[in-house]
């Protein structure tokens, strides 16, 4: 074990995975000498020179489906979008290149691509680049969409992905990134997909949440803790493939739901947990499962509002409680 | 002059193509085969001249228009047509049908529904042949319509600056659909835009295989070589209408006739007896096994079954692991 | 009153709303001489000539954005998409600039903008053509979400499309285009935004649906009046606004939904409103609701696998029958 | 020479630029002021001068390094600085900060946070300007790296094609964040890429007024009567870090140094007073009264109030009907 932050983690993982696997490399914008406008590749060009370690121009469409290319013809991309928001600007090279190649070309195809870079808010850069966009990629099927929120499952989880035949999206969180935990030297860990992870047992009211939300639903659930009330808290880690039984078991005990998230809450991926939960365990429902997500307006700047629009710690609680029907 | 063989092999696939898409018009007109269908009559000698200097180890990546690439970089009349028709034992399983039919055993990355979606993937196809070392080279496909498109400026800078192996073959058939090219294009020679990219651009006839033959070798050397990409127009015509049933009211009956009295089949032809390197009786037995080979795949397709519905969800997913 | 192809109702609203108005104007690829490959425009050039009836080369980021520049500068237009999927290639103009731009600008722009095309399975178009991706649009806030079943509905909603100061999905399915129905001949006929039709009036289960979906309800629920169950069909018509309290109300009488989208299951719209349901409506659930989506594949070519892969009107009644536990 | 009361605006507007990001970098550095905030610094000729051709009616789409462009297009600084402040009497009532201010008012819509985002709104703003026949022209800023974006092809296409009253201006501040234009952008000048289009393209020192104005000035009267849109490119430099804090490992202190003595103020100053146009003291009163502005502005941000909360899901829509 060695103590790292969520940055460190994934940047290293990348450095094992390609001393391991000459086929593996990275492009992105900026990932050369200034090592990714959030230092995950810190450095990596100098071990691996800047074939390796390439500088893209900015031209999001152009190099992710050069990524599609170059996995099809044998090499292992893991290509870097300095904010996920930029999916937008690659979104047909995604959802209808990656996602479909395999599947439409008859199984014939494999494409070994990691999509990875960080969202979210936490820096105050406002409406375009704050944005938590992995629902989309659980809608359109054909993508694997992982979201660490700790350092070592972003090491276990990026490993994964780089060795999956599959075009994985990887969501980091920026404001996560500093954060520092334990992570295993084992250079060959990792955790599989399909496997939620159970942060906190409890048994009164179960809370799903990603990403920087985890630790959130943790806060809320220390202090609920201090009501009495025992809050089981749930990362899914992965949302394709998702581990539905994890959730809908731990429904089962608790009787009530919670799902949080800083993605939009209209029609978020909360819907489809909150669905799913509802259609498998609706005789073990105490309350109707409530879902809390970012409002529904863009993200402003200004802070207070930012806060505003988005769930906060007290918010979790709360929610809890009307579960709980406590308020 | 190009080679005996290579030659044969043009020859061979221009009437392949021609035989293979006039079959299809003509299933699809029986109501045998169903959805676009976007056919390439007219253009045949564009992927005929280009694939000739390609092995099964070169990648190519395709366009809505994708029949005659797919032919020509190897494919089997049978697969395609079977793909065509949504069988089973098409190259695709029936899956993707004639906008996404793919060969990827014989480099073929695929036709392309998306206008100007391949060509960033010919694109990453050359930076892996570059990274490893392989000498393969990659063509990207597309239209003059998809010149427009934003890949095509990202994917043409990518390569330029990068160097790759990798040769752009705008096929400029005058139109997009129904939108005529000068309405939508701001340069009357597509391939002037090489030189947004510090790249060569040139434009050839698209009808004449020697044309396209003579442009294309200095491109493929050039990629081979490591100095990077090329533009070449090739500017032909599109006899059929966009889609079986397309009104055109785009465009005359007189333009069309007067493209058909250009038309590259029967153009070469004239030339390889004129250069005496085969004989009429050779070119009309070529003629012949093409007809039968695009009758032949029509019964494999029509005889072939459906893909099994409960296969409705594989593939989706690679469900291996790591592939070293 | 007059007999019209969707279609066909669709035409005329553009027209009477260019003569109306003469900031009104089209753009898109091949609206002109062809009419666009749907027949929508047909002709239109002839009237209002080829500066408001325009041909636009093939790029979509490029026109949709021209489309947002335009609005601001006092211009109305109505930008068509040839194949809704294409939103993919302008993801970031529709998502980041006509869905931000009014709210992130303080308030200070009106973007009276129409995006209209039509999608959807039913002419052998395969993975990259047959989309339904209304979902997305519904997920990021900003934009309305306009989903025509009918004639009627496809011109009383277009023109309030046309007539809204702010930015418009406007959801066309081709295979309705060339089915008819009465349409109003009132000029001014519109249908306001965030008001569903109740298709159907029942007692025992609620079916929501929208597009092709509409009919393929209906459908179910003269199949499942044969025996005995009377079934309430809803079309929301719009997606943004969201009318809840007509599909809430009907459940709280029902007890029971179903709903069904061509898009696929997975994070589709429906789990929004099955979990919106079930939040408003808990204590008159009698079962949990249940949701028909695309499967999770893209869509194939094959006939048979696009029918296996697609709800239909057998797995309506099903469902139905699921939730009433007469199965 | 430029005319006397347009070089007042013209030095004038280098001068509140300049003022107003260095305040701005001191709010930012004692904490008052947070997010991402994209300097102008050493940039400032350009927008000043190509504003000055512009009238409140006339359109400018902007970029994420935006500040310039909005002062020089007319905002005052109060309203600007308030806004990369987040408060309520900013542009947008806090809800854009840097990255995305805008004043429609001016005709300015918008800084833009996605490279190349802002390039189609302009196009579109010209579009609405040729329809309605009413003689305003746009502009569209960008950087050297964004031309390398697929929406600056189609935009430039579009404008071409339909001949719109736009001039592109490159701003080439030889990188994007940390890449060399050289390792992104495959041609040295990107004004050739005008002959992608068939518009003309020229490149100009950015740093340097005159020549700036001069080709402006052409583009201007070509949009203005109906020729269609010219590519313009600026050659100038970025003083400061991408963000506050950027090591900026790309670039030498040396190459930084030397820039800086290319300064476009002082360039500007220089010239001035050579021409006579106007005294040192009258040179230095506008220097002055600039920075007293920008000391105003952010006074005017620091007590200016946050935006109510209560206003958060305010103008996501606009609530009237038809505005006719
Ligand atoms: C992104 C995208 N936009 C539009 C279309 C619809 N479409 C299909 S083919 C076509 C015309 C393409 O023109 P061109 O590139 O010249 O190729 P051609 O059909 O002439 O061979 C269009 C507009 C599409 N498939 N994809
Ligand atoms: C679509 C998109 N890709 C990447 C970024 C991240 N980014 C912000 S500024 C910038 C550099 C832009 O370079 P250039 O266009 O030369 O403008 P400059 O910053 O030099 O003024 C990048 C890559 C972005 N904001 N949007
Ligand atoms: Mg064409
Ligand atoms: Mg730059």
């Amino acid at each position: 074990m060695s103590i790292k932050t969520y940055a460190m983690a994934i940047h290293d993982v990348m450095a094992e995975e390609m001393r391991r696997d000459k086929r593996v490399f990275i492009m992105g914008e900026d990932v050369e000498t200034l090592g990714g406008v959030f230092g995950c590749t810190r450095d990596l060009y100098k071990e691996f020179g800047t074939e390796r370690v390439r500088n893209t121009p900015i031209s999001e469409a152009g190099f992710v489906g050069a990524g599609i290319g170059a996995a099809c013809a044998g090499m292992r991309p893991i290509v870097e979008l300095m904010y996920m928001d930029f999916t937008f600007v690659a979104m047909d090279q995604l959802l209808n290149q990656a996602a479909k190649t395999r599947y439409i070309f008859g199984g014939n195809a494999r494409i070994p691509l990691v999509i990875r870079g960080q969202q979210g808010i936490g820096r105050g850069n406002a409406a375009t680049h704050s944005q938590s966009v992995e629902t989309f990629f659980m809608h359109i099927p054909g993508l694997k969409v992982a979201c660490p929120s700790t350092p070592a499952d972003a090491a276990g989880l990026l490993r994964t992905a780089i060795r999956d035949d599959n075009p994985v999206m990887f969501f980091e969180h920026k404001a996560l990134y500093a954060g520092k935990g334990e992570v295993p030297d084992d250079p060959d860990f990792t955790i599989p997909f399909g496997k939620a992870d159970v942060k906190r047992e409890g048994t009164d009211v179960t809370i799903v949440a990603n990403l920087l939300y985890v630790g959130r639903a943790l806060e809320a659930a220390d202090e609920l803790a201090k009501e009495g009330i025992s809050a089981e808290v749930i990362d899914p880690r992965t949302l394709v493939p998702l581990d539905m039984s994890t959730i809908t078991e731990s429904v089962k005990k608790t009787g009530r739901l919670v799902v949080v998230h800083e993605a939009h809450r209209n029609a978020g991926w909360g819907a489809e947990i909150a669905s799913q939960v509802t259609e498998e365990a609706f005789p073990y429902l105490d309350a109707a499962p409530l879902r809390l997500g970012t409002a529904a307006c863009p993200l402003p700047f200004n802070l207070e509002l930012e806060n505003a629009a988005t769930p906060q710690v007290a918010d979790i609680i709360k929610a809890a409680k009307t579960v709980l029907y406590r308020e | 002059m190009i080679e005996k063989e290579r030659a044969r092999r043009i020859y061979q696939n221009m009437n392949r193509i021609r035989c293979f898409e006039m079959k299809a018009v003509s299933l699809f007109e029986s109501n045998k085969l169903r959805g676009s269908v976007h056919l390439y009559v007219g253009e045949e000698a564009v992927a005929a001249t280009v694939c000739s200097h390609l092995s099964d180890e070169d990648y190519i990546a395709s366009t809505h228009r994708g029949h005659g690439h797919c032919i020509a970089k190897g494919a089997t009349l049978d697969g395609a047509m079977a793909e065509l028709m949504g069988k089973a034992t098409g190259y695709c399983k029936g899956r993707s049908g004639s906008m996404h039919i793919a060969d990827l055993s014989k480099g073929n990355l695929g036709a392309n529904a998306i206008v100007g979606g391949g060509i960033p993937i010919a694109t990453g196809a050359a930076l892996a042949s570059k990274m490893q070392n392989n000498g393969r080279v990659s063509v990207s496909f597309f239209g003059d319509g998809a010149s427009n498109e934003g890949t095509f400026h990202e994917s043409l800078n990518l390569a330029a600056v990068w160097k790759l192996p990798i040769i752009f073959v705008c096929e400029n058939n005058l139109y997009g659909i129904s939108v005529p090219a000068w309405q939508s294009t701001s340069v009357k020679d597509i391939s002037v835009r090489g030189a947004a990219y510090g790249i060569p651009g040139v434009t050839v006839d698209g009808n004449d295989v020697e044309a396209i033959d003579e442009a294309f070798h200095t491109a493929y050397e050039r990629a081979r070589s490591g100095e990077g990409p090329t533009l070449i127009e090739c500017k032909t015509y599109r006899w059929l209408g966009h889609w079986t049933g397309d009104p055109q009211p785009y465009r005359t009956r007189e333009e069309v006739e007067e493209w058909k009295q250009k038309c590259p089949i029967k153009r070469y032809r004239s030339k390889l007896l004129e250069e005496g390197l085969f004989t009429a009786e050779e070119l009309e037995q070529i003629e012949k096994s093409a007809q039968e080979e695009a009758d032949r795949a029509a019964e494999f397709a029509l005889s072939s079954p459906d893909p099994d519905p409960a296969s409705l969800l594989d593939d989706v997913f690679y469900e291996g692991g790591d592939a070293q």
